[in-house]
């Protein structure tokens, strides 16, 4: 946020307060304001680069997975377990209601604090996350409920024990079951889409993500490690790798990018849920409209078609 | 073994005699020095060690499969830079230099073929192409290999070398996880058996997608296998990994893989697994598992 | 709460007045006195520590279903002895003892009921009847639950307390682990949901059959769970057991129950997941969670 | 084997030797000797008590299932792993040919030696060898092959690390797998079969046991602690068990009890193998006339109805 935004800013709040405390009618200055700081922040977050969004997905304070759950859902379980070793804290999910509708929710989470981030792993899911989320989405298949994966993953974890226990394996297994379904399924990208571990619940009929999230194959850093021998050239690698909301809508990777108020989603969690949950109402509204095996060809269809290349 | 005679059709370039400039060849496991003929005639398994040296596509088919069986089916689909990808070399400029030193569009070569008599499609990934990296080329040519299969319904094959995704195209390179498997489903759902063949090395998104929902899988002694390399883990752990980390024998010891398998020995093992998974499909029996 | 409303028809007899013959009632786990209606107000979890005490089959009828909403399918069924089971005390006699203790015919009550209005097949466990074991009795009642919850067209709750198989009946009660699951498997198939409520203790071939492949696993807190119990481990490694070893909340760890629920939120939960996971077959929505 | 027994092969193979050095004609000798060994034996094997079969299942050098598989199938391509934590030694299996057709063998498998038999760990699987039998069930389903399961095991193993992932779990998830099915299922009981860890793979459409083997819902020896409080009572406990495979036929478990050559399978392989073998067969051939949905009608309706109990 510039100095600019953060000055007007102020000058709102002590214009309604002077309104609120002497009853002066400062009605059409203050519309006039609230104009012109929209405007502002519109015109900024226009001029946002690649990196910036980045940085703004990482915002300690950005809602993580369960605001959303806790906002737009009603009766959220939490189901535990892969049922073969553990339980995964970075990668959540259960049954829960849309608007009435029950669905199964598979929330990829992030610690709230510091505590909760070393609960979570910082949202790096080992194996055993993903075999939670193949549980549930069996689950879902036999219930008859959609799907929604809610993604904000740096990545899948990246360890011994996530090696010897098949962090490959529970990604592409997972990749394969989620493509499996003949229930509805969307995949909405919060916050940090990374890679395998986001895609391993990324397969949505529809995949959306919040404006200011990024969706790539790997990280700025790692990229930027590797192109430029030097992850502080992580600003760079970001613009290559075209990972934005926006870029992913002009590359036909996502159906939506779900707008976020001015200056992140942080700053108004009520507008940003509302602005969710409005998207994912629709979207599933018209695949319910879909059979099974429609449902099934439509997702089929849509990944068929990703990718770009010359034929001769 | 003369591996032109291999090729039918559309013969891709032959880079064997180029890899053999000497008559001996000195172990880089065991330094045992082998006539090259031998270690041709092994396979290019060290007889002395069995360290499996890495083998050039070409070599693989020849090989893997029946004399003048292997008919190709790719090559038509090639590599574009959607992403204008900003590096310190021009994406398409990578591209051509590798397209000049394979002479093949992409890391991949796709077709049709026979093992002991057993049809089969075969998707084979080329390391040496910026090292099997998985583009959206490598993507559509998998798919492709797994629909000819379904087509034909024959059993697929893939053998797998792969670095990961190809970064220069970014998402859309990350797509193809999903894009290869939704084929593999379409194989699968027919009852059309799938193997893989993980050799050294296989990592990334290739480990975290295709390679590794195979019905069987099988990998070659000592190959480098995982999702994250051994630098990334080292990086984060901070600290050394153990002996065999992420190597064949250990992904068989944590129950990933199905078998661990011989270079000389893939071809009888592909026949029977044929020829016990593919039965549903299969016309008439062929059994007799020779080498 | 009076127990007795609950049942609307073939009461069963009821054990808990005699288990109050004092007001106070002193914790096992935390030696906290509390007032014995104030225990049971609180469904018998210590209000000091959060101990859940044990209970019996009428009990946990009362706290978890809608009053007057049980009545019982089960009962016609009893056990006989087949195998002519050579003892120091003989099957039958053993039987005896325990229908007189109990007022039932086995180890399990089966029945219709709701839980804040929505309707379920409900199955109990009696460990008090031979440690709830599971001869042929059990097994076919728990079949004959499920044949019921199909038949309904509800969803299933087993409430299993259990220490195994009945010797007695030897490999007759092992059958019974596979004939629960057939009918289990066919409830499933229809889409109708299975849930099993782990209570303290379920062990042996319960734990390794019906209790484990519910969709949903829940558990009360501090219950022992596992398929072997912690004497035969212990013999066979000789070393302690860990603490908290084979426990509910060490299996939540382990990955293998969805929930570790306190008994009094045990009926607001359910009654979320039989709204989410029965809506295929659900004729009009209930929602509002009350206690 | 009794003295009795011993003494009379012993004089048999005297005559025999004389005859091949002599060539003296004992041709009716030896046949009468031979007649009178075999009465010996069949009549002493009515007589062995249980106790005395459950030792007989017991001997070390009895075949164990490889003994069988290697014998009675071709090309058995042994498969490995669960795709999630490891590689049990004592429950293998993979595809293999008989007599052509091809089928999925499980196959629980002691050690043939002491080396062997830490390999195997006695016959005692971990949750993994079920997850395996899993894996492999499905592909027997989806490649329409047959599951012929050789059940020989004390049980499932009772420790720790096999409580921890979940052994219960993965037995009642073997056990509910192998009974949905709708491909013929075989099971047969080839030396031990102890309780929950032999269940795991014995819902067979079919489920046989070989003449000397048990199977059981307790060994005789944890009965016997349990019942006498003493485990040296366990041939007391054998008898109250009713573990052969005579009992089990009666009991309605078994289809068939598998003739054994007088003495143990062990003193004969080859003849214990064809009686094995044609059992199997026949068997598989009539579980092949059915439809997918008959196969499993029928194994469900053969386990709905096992269990003994009045009704009033
Ligand atoms: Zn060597
Ligand atoms: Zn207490």
């Amino acid at each position: 946020m510039s100095e600019n935004v953060r000055s007007l800013e102020s000058a709102l709040h002590a214009l309604e307060k002077t309104m609120r405390d002497t009853g002066a009618d400062l009605v059409q200055e203050i519309s006039n304001l609230k104009h012109k700081l929209e405007g502002l922040r519109s015109s900024e977050d226009a001029k946002l680069s690649r990196w910036a969004r980045v940085q703004l997905a990482r915002t300690p304070s950005r809602p993580t997975g369960l605001d959303y759950v806790e906002r737009a859902f009603s009766d959220f379980v939490e189901l535990s377990g892969d049922r073969c070793y553990g339980n995964d804290q970075a990668l959540i999910g259960g049954p829960a209601t849309l608007e009435g509708r029950p669905v199964m929710l598979l929330v990829q989470q992030k610690g709230r604090d510091t505590k909760g981030n070393i609960k979570r792993n910082f949202g790096m899911s080992h194996p055993e996350g993903y075999r939670k989320a193949m549980r549930l989405m069996d689950m879902a298949q036999k219930f008859g409920l959609p799907v929604i994966a809610i993604i904000d993953t740096p990545g899948a974890y990246p360890g011994i024990a996530a090696e010897e226990r098949g962090q490959a394996w529970a990604i592409a297994e997972s990749i394969a079951k989620m493509a499996s379904l003949t229930v509805p399924t969307l995949s909405i990208v919060i916050g940090e889409g990374g890679s395998g571990g986001a895609l391993a619940i990324g397969v949505g009929n529809r995949v959306m993500i919040m404006q200011n999230a990024w969706y790539s194959v790997i990280s700025p850093e790692s990229c930027a490690a590797i192109l430029f021998h030097d992850a502080k050239e992580a600003p760079r690698a970001a613009e290559s790798l075209r990972l934005t909301g926006q870029d992913l809508l002009e590359l036909g990777i996502v159906e939506e990018v779900i707008p976020e108020p001015l200056g992140g989603a942080h700053l108004d969690l009520d507008t940003t849920v509302a602005n969710f949950k409005e998207a994912v109402l629709r979207h599933l509204e018209e695949l319910s409209q879909l059979s099974g095996e429609e449902v099934l060809e439509q997702r089929s269809r849509r990944f068929r078609n990703l990718g770009v290349f010359g034929e001769n | 073994m003369a591996l032109d005679r291999i090729f039918r059709r559309k013969k891709p370039q032959l880079v064997v005699q180029d890899d053999l400039p000497e008559l001996w060849s000195k172990c880089t496991h065991c330094s045992v020095q082998t006539y090259k003929k031998d270690l041709l005639a092994e396979k290019k398994v060290c007889p002395s060690c069995g360290f499996h040296n890495r083998i050039s596509v070409e070599e693989r088919i020849a090989f893997l499969l029946d004399e003048h069986s292997f008919v190709q089916s790719s090559g038509h689909v090639t590599p574009l830079d959607p992403l204008e990808f900003k590096d310190s070399e021009s994406y398409p400029d990578r591209i051509k230099r590798s397209q000049q030193k394979t002479g093949r569009p992409d890391a991949i070569l796709c077709g049709e073929g026979r093992i002991l008599e057993r049809p089969l499609v075969l998707a084979l990934m080329d390391f040496s192409f910026q090292g099997g990296s998985m583009g959206s080329v490598v993507g559509e040519e998998i798919t492709r290999a797994a629909e000819l299969a379904l087509e034909r319904k024959v059993p697929l094959l893939i053998v797998c070398a792969s670095g990961g995704a190809r970064m220069q195209e970014s998402v859309l390179s990350l797509m193809q996880m999903a894009k290869t498997t939704v084929a593999l489903n379409a194989l699968g759902k027919a009852g059309l058996p799938y193997f893989s063949l993980l050799t050294d090395p296989t990592t990334g998104g290739v480990t975290a997608s295709f390679a590794t929902i195979a019905d069987v899988i099988l990998a070659e002694p000592g190959a480098l296998i995982g999702f994250a390399g051994p630098r990334v883990i080292q990086q984060t752990i901070r600290q050394n990994l153990p002996e065999g980390f992420q190597r064949s024998e250990f992904l068989l010891e944590h129950g990933m893989v199905d078998i661990v398998v011989d270079r000389r020995k893939q071809r009888t093992l592909l026949a029977q697994l044929l020829d016990h998974l593919g039965s549903k499909h299969k016309k008439a029996p062929v059994q007799e598992y020779k080498i």
